[in-house]
């Protein structure tokens, strides 16, 4: 019983990494029709940055890491709005091309930022309650799991609420249904794409911070691990839609969790074969948008 | 081809000059001139497949175009789409195209350009709205929809509306209904109406222009081309008598 | 007519998302019939063409081809059954040249037409046919033309083209005037004859009522996803129920 | 595609010489300072030149999927892996008594190919249920699903983080050794030919017609009865195969293989050879792979050397990292050039080709399920 709590809320804790990646990529694609390989880059760059800024403020403390999610996010939304206006506006219905250019910036970026932190993890240091257990109907669980999901609980909130009630949201809502008529409306969608790229930069960034202190390390690949079972998630979620990414990212990771620890470390195949059942059955995902 | 343009330029809200547009690399509008008063219904009609809905696409830019399309005496042909609109462009799109998982009300809200938006008179025309402003676009009826693709052009304050099949696929009392929206709106804001049922066209249309092979066949007053018959059958392809019978008579 | 129906639509009908977009259409078409489908825009003529050939899947309902049982199979059995089709706007191998085009049809008629160990050669028997088909349309000039180059009206004679190549026993042109200069009109009118030689079936959606008069044995008349009626041209004209609901003229 | 039947005797006769000039290389002295690191005939530039010419097969085989059949794939360096680790695992696993020892050679390879084959017909019907940005994303699952297998170190067959060292007791003296260079080289030269000639084969089949107008236009292939399902299977198992022999040969020129062929970004690094030569046209994959290879061979000679080094950190740090430069290099050509390398001299010499890459399609198509 107690392995089974673990496993499952160690699971939502990794879920909750895979969902801030994973909420992002579907936005973008639900409103531009972008794949964006570039997305694990900007969530290392927040975690890079994010942590050099904790560093400097005072290491382990609850208001230095404050600083790092803030900073993480908010780098992660500078340099994803960044792409978007420099890069993908550019090619404004090349989707194809749109998808290159995010390639070349994935591979790029990676080199950069192992020419500039080098190509051993830099290990963090977070608050030691986060690295202590607590214990739950027997299981002792990583303090640090309980964070993860609560953050990405507040991220989910947080981008229901603004698509809910803001104008924007609201642009961007009729923007994933049919963006040329939003533009008939007289409204620039543009705005709403650099928008979305930012907002999933930040849940990214905020992830890349989270994500270390799960792994208990940042290094130039961790973007993209975890961008690929972001893919994952949202080919399973079903593609653009922001709740099949939250279910998705849950049962992914849960999955995971526990074929690594009952079929003996197979977890990432279980995965790719969830993913293969799926498509086989669903081809559109849990919750894509067409019957 | 005979382009009885007005004289008189200024009294033209919207001239199109050599519109050219493509769609994917293929032309589908090719090289269409007319213009448009500042007052009453301008109907723009044609055989089916003929451009005429690629042609009020060209004049918003949804497609890609090129040529002269001057609105209120300033060229718009290089605005992108969003621009040409907040110059005071409504637009009720073919096939309604209202947002299908937002509410009647979001919708609408969507669609308010200006910090004044024209409620009352939305509310005056289609009431039915306002009961249902919690409900999801999708689940209205093609009526109603069509009512809330037309309130969202008659939100704003504009200077010409583009009406592209109000009337298609809707059911009699409906297409009565939404021309006599369309004749309120009207008194205030010149029209240009895509329109393929005659009789809607008897009853609003001031000026017709009519599209062939893509390029403009006839201009001139409405009653200068539904009063003769044989205009009609020559430029639409239809046989027509007047009134109800009007459907098509064997040859 | 005393012959066995080639195809048969029995109470046919389609639900998305609980909207009915078609309901209850019953036609049951003998061997060698020319059909003309008229009603106005959103009145489900492509909608039933699309039910016919699979691209949509009936919700109710049967269709049957050559006695076949066919409501889920998939376009390419319908297609192999003997059943071409044509779309509202050209659909064609842009990229590839026009003889391409129909050699793959007839490539994919005659079977094998994918395999890894069989090459097209210029004198195989795949490409005369093809010849022989573009020159049967007049496009012999353009073989070796992009097909996404071609005008408006080539490319409706290369589909057409495509459909000889595969010989089906049921063909379905859906607006094949549609976009077509007035002067490519009687041609084209010519090749479609040319289709229904040799004891075809012809399905045809048109708006040009001179074409659909011209031509077909009888008409049915589709509104609002229902078949109002169908007969030959002067019963289905003078057709009370057709009269009262087909309000307005198409255009 | 224009003139299909009619190829021109000077086009082969151009093909046969330059197979013919690159097969005597190894025999002549030609020195290209700044390209190459010596003499045509030295080890060094015939490794070189072998593992450009690997590469620009396993690109071909990429510009199969992606350049003629419009199916934009993120997983195609599984396939190369395949050949690569399955070639090592049959060699040291598979060695009847009774066969010859070249015979046994000759068989592990066919098996190898054979393995990348059903491989990829496994991985391609699973895949190809979905197209579009589904179909690139789910191959990439794949692709990492691999990696992690090949890292995983199962039955102690993939050597892990370390990689596979190739077991030279299975293999022909011939390829072994640094002095047998040159024939590994033209093991290489005979691999890209073969897999030319393949592509080639395919191309002008009725099948490679099929999948070309697949990538124009789905529905229609369907409405003329084909099911385009199993002809994009047939296309993605020999572009499968393919990979493995290249993998194959990859194997014997580096005496072994480490797991970075098996990761996606070798994928997207041959997405990016791909592009960068041209989308389309086989000799753009094999140009963007030759270029590449030589860019990514001399820019990490760059980044190594002196100069980098006295940099400031500003300068330093980019320049020392050749991806980083070929990425940028990348996204330049994706903006400016669209139609890469090859379409510097295409765009003048054809101009009535359609502009644009075909991989378009893909993506356009998606509804039509």
């Amino acid at each position: 019983m107690s392995t089974v709590v673990l496993l499952l809320i160690t699971g939502l804790g990794l879920g909750a990494l895979y969902f801030l990646v994973a909420s992002g990529l579907s936005l973008i694609y639900g409103l531009m029709g972008v794949l964006n390989f570039a997305h694990g880059s900007f969530l290392t760059i927040g975690a890079f940055i994010g942590w050099e800024v904790a560093r400097r403020l005072s290491d382990g403390s609850w208001w230095a890491l404050a600083a790092a999610m803030i900073t993480g996010a908010l780098v992660g939304a500078l340099v994803a709005a960044a792409t978007e206006f420099f890069l993908i506006r550019r090619l404004y219905n090349r989707h194809i091309e749109q998808v290159l250019v995010t390639v070349g910036l994935a591979l790029a970026s990676v080199a950069l930022f192992e020419g500039i932190w080098g190509t051993d993890p830099t290990y963090v240091t977070s608050p030691s309650w986060l690295g202590q257990t607590t214990e739950i109907l027997g299981a002792r669980i990583p303090n640090n799991r309980f964070m993860l999901i609560v953050v990405a609980v507040l991220v989910l909130v947080a981008i229901v609420l603004f698509l809910k009630f803001t104008r924007y949201g609201l642009i961007i809502r009729a923007g994933v249904e049919n963006r040329l008529m939003v533009t008939a409306l007289g409204i620039d969608v543009r705005r709403a794409f650099t928008l979305v790229f930012a907002i999933g930069g930040a849940a990214a960034g905020l992830g890349g911070v989270l994500a270390s202190i799960y792994y208990g390390y940042v290094s130039a690949h961790i973007g993209g691990s975890l961008l690929i079972f972001a893919f994952i998630v949202t080919v399973i979620g079903g593609l653009g839609s922001l709740a099949g990414a939250a279910i998705a990212s849950v049962l992914v990771a849960v999955l995971q969790q526990f074929a690594n620890f009952y079929l003996g470390g197979t977890g990432d195949l279980a995965v790719v074969l969830a993913l293969a059942a799926v498509l086989l059955l669903r081809p559109r995902g849990l919750l894509g948008a067409k019957a | 081809m005979s382009t009885n343009s007005s004289t008189n330029l200024s009294s033209n809200i919207l001239t199109v000059r050599n519109l050219y547009g493509r769609i994917e690399g293929q032309q589908v509008v090719e090289d269409v001139s007319f213009d448009v008063p500042d007052t009453g219904v301008t109907a723009l009609l044609g055989r089916n497949g003929v451009g005429k809905t690629s042609t009020i696409k060209s004049i918003l830019g949804l497609i890609d175009r090129t040529g002269e399309v001057t609105l209120g005496g300033r060229r718009v042909d290089r605005l992108p789409t969003h621009k040409v609109v907040q110059l005071g462009v409504g637009y009720v799109p073919e096939d309604r195209e209202v947002f299908g998982k937002l509410t009647v009300a979001e919708n609408l809200k969507l669609a308010e350009r200006s910090a004044k938006p024209n409620r009352a008179l939305v509310e005056k025309l289609f009431p039915d709205l306002v009961q249902r402003q919690a409900q999801l676009a999708g689940t209205l009826s093609g009526g109603q929809q069509q009512m809330v693709s037309l309130a969202r052009a008659l939100l704003n304050q504009n200077r010409l509306l583009l009406v592209d099949e109000p009337t298609k696929g809707l059911s009699p009392k409906i297409v009565g209904e939404v021309a006599q929206a369309l004749l309120i709106a009207a008194r205030t804001v010149p029209i240009l109406l895509v329109e393929q049922n005659l009789q809607v066209i008897r009853q609003l249309a001031d000026r017709v222009v009519v599209l062939s092979g893509g390029r403009v066949v006839f201009t001139g007053e409405a009653s200068e081309l539904l009063d003769h018959p044989e205009r009609i059958q020559r430029f639409l392809g239809v046989h027509s008598g007047s009134g109800q019978a009007d459907a098509a008579v064997p040859a | 007519m005393p012959a066995a129906p080639v195809l048969s639509i029995e109470h046919v009908g389609l639900q998305i998302g609980g909207a009915r977009i078609l309901q209850d259409v019953t036609l049951s078409i003998p061997r060698g019939e020319m059909l003309g489908v008229i009603g106005p825009n959103g009145a489900g003529k492509t909608t039933l063409f699309n039910l016919i050939s699979g691209v949509l899947f009936a919700t109710e309902g049967v269709v049957r081809l050559n006695g076949r049982t066919m409501t889920r199979e998939p376009i390419h059995v319908r297609a192999r059954a003997g059943l071409g089709r044509t779309f509202q706007t050209s659909s064609l191998f842009n990229g590839l040249s026009a003889i391409e085009n129909v050699r793959l049809a007839a490539q994919a008629a005659a079977g094998g037409g994918s395999l890894v160990t069989r090459f097209p050669r210029a004198t195989d028997a795949a490409t005369r046919l093809a010849a022989d088909r573009l020159d049967e349309v007049g496009l012999a000039d353009h073989a070796q033309s992009l097909a996404g180059g071609l005008s408006h009206g080539d490319k409706r004679k290369l589909e057409i083209a495509m459909l000889l190549a595969m010989d089906p026993s049921v063909i379905l042109l859906d607006e094949p005037m549609a976009g077509v200069g007035s002067g490519d009109v009687p041609g084209l009118m010519e090749v479609i004859r040319t289709l229904h030689h040799g004891g075809r079936t012809v399905l045809m959606v048109e708006h040009h009522m001179e074409v659909v008069l011209g031509l077909v044995d009888r008409v049915a008349v589709m509104h609002h996803g229902e078949l109002l009626a169908c007969d030959t041209p002067a019963a289905v004209m003078n057709n009370p129920t057709v009269q009262s609901a087909y309000l307005g003229d198409p255009v | 595609m224009r003139s299909l039947w009619s190829r021109p005797v000077a086009k082969i006769t151009a093909g046969a010489a330059l197979v013919l000039f690159m097969a005597l290389l190894p025999l002549l002295n030609i020195t290209i300072p700044g390209i190459f690191p010596g003499a045509t005939y030295t080890p060094g530039t015939l490794q070189l030149l072998a593992y450009a010419m690997l590469i620009a097969a396993l690109a071909l085989s990429y510009h199969l999927l992606f350049g003629l059949a419009g199916m934009l794939s993120f997983g195609h360096a599984l396939f190369f892996a395949a050949g690569a680790y399955g070639l090592g695992i049959v060699l040291r696993n598979f060695s009847p008594t009774w066969m010859p020892a070249d015979v046994t050679f000759i068989v592990a390879i066919l098996i190898t190919v054979l393995i990348g084959f059903v491989l990829a017909a496994l991985v391609g019907s699973v895949s190809l249920r979905v197209t579009g940005i589904s179909f690139a994303m789910v191959t990439l699952a794949f692709a990492q699903a691999g990696s992690v297998v090949v890292r995983r170190n199962p039955g102690g067959q993939t050597g892990g983080e370390e990689g596979l060292t190739l077991d030279v007791s299975q293999v022909p003296d011939s390829l072994v050794g640094v002095l047998n260079t040159r024939n590994l080289y033209w093991l290489a030269l005979a691999v890209l030919v073969t897999v030319y000639l393949v592509v080639l084969w395919v191309e002008k089949s009725r099948a490679g017609h099929v999948v070309a107008a697949t990538r124009e236009n789905e529905l229609r292939v369907r409405v003329i009865g084909i099911r385009p399902y199993f002809v994009r299977l047939l296309i993605f198992s020999i572009a499968g195969a393919l990979a493995a022999l290249a993998g194959a040969a990859f194997l014997l020129l580096q005496s072994g293989v480490s797991p970075r062929v098996a990761t996606p970004d070798f994928t997207l690094t041959l997405l990016v050879i791909v592009v960068l030569g041209g989308v389309g046209l086989r000799w753009g994959a094999v140009l963007g792979a030759i270029v590449y290879t030589l860019l990514d061979q001399r820019l990490t000679a760059l980044a190594g050397s002196e100069f980098i080094a006295g940099l400031p950190d500003v300068l330093r740090i980019p320049l020392s990292q050749p991806l980083f430069i070929l990425g940028t290099l990348f996204i330049l050509v994706v903006l400016f050039l669209p139609g890469g390398l090859a379409g510097l001299t295409r765009r003048s010499a054809w101009p009535h080709r359609p502009k644009r890459g075909s991989g378009e399609r893909m993506l356009e198509t998606e509804e039509t399920i």
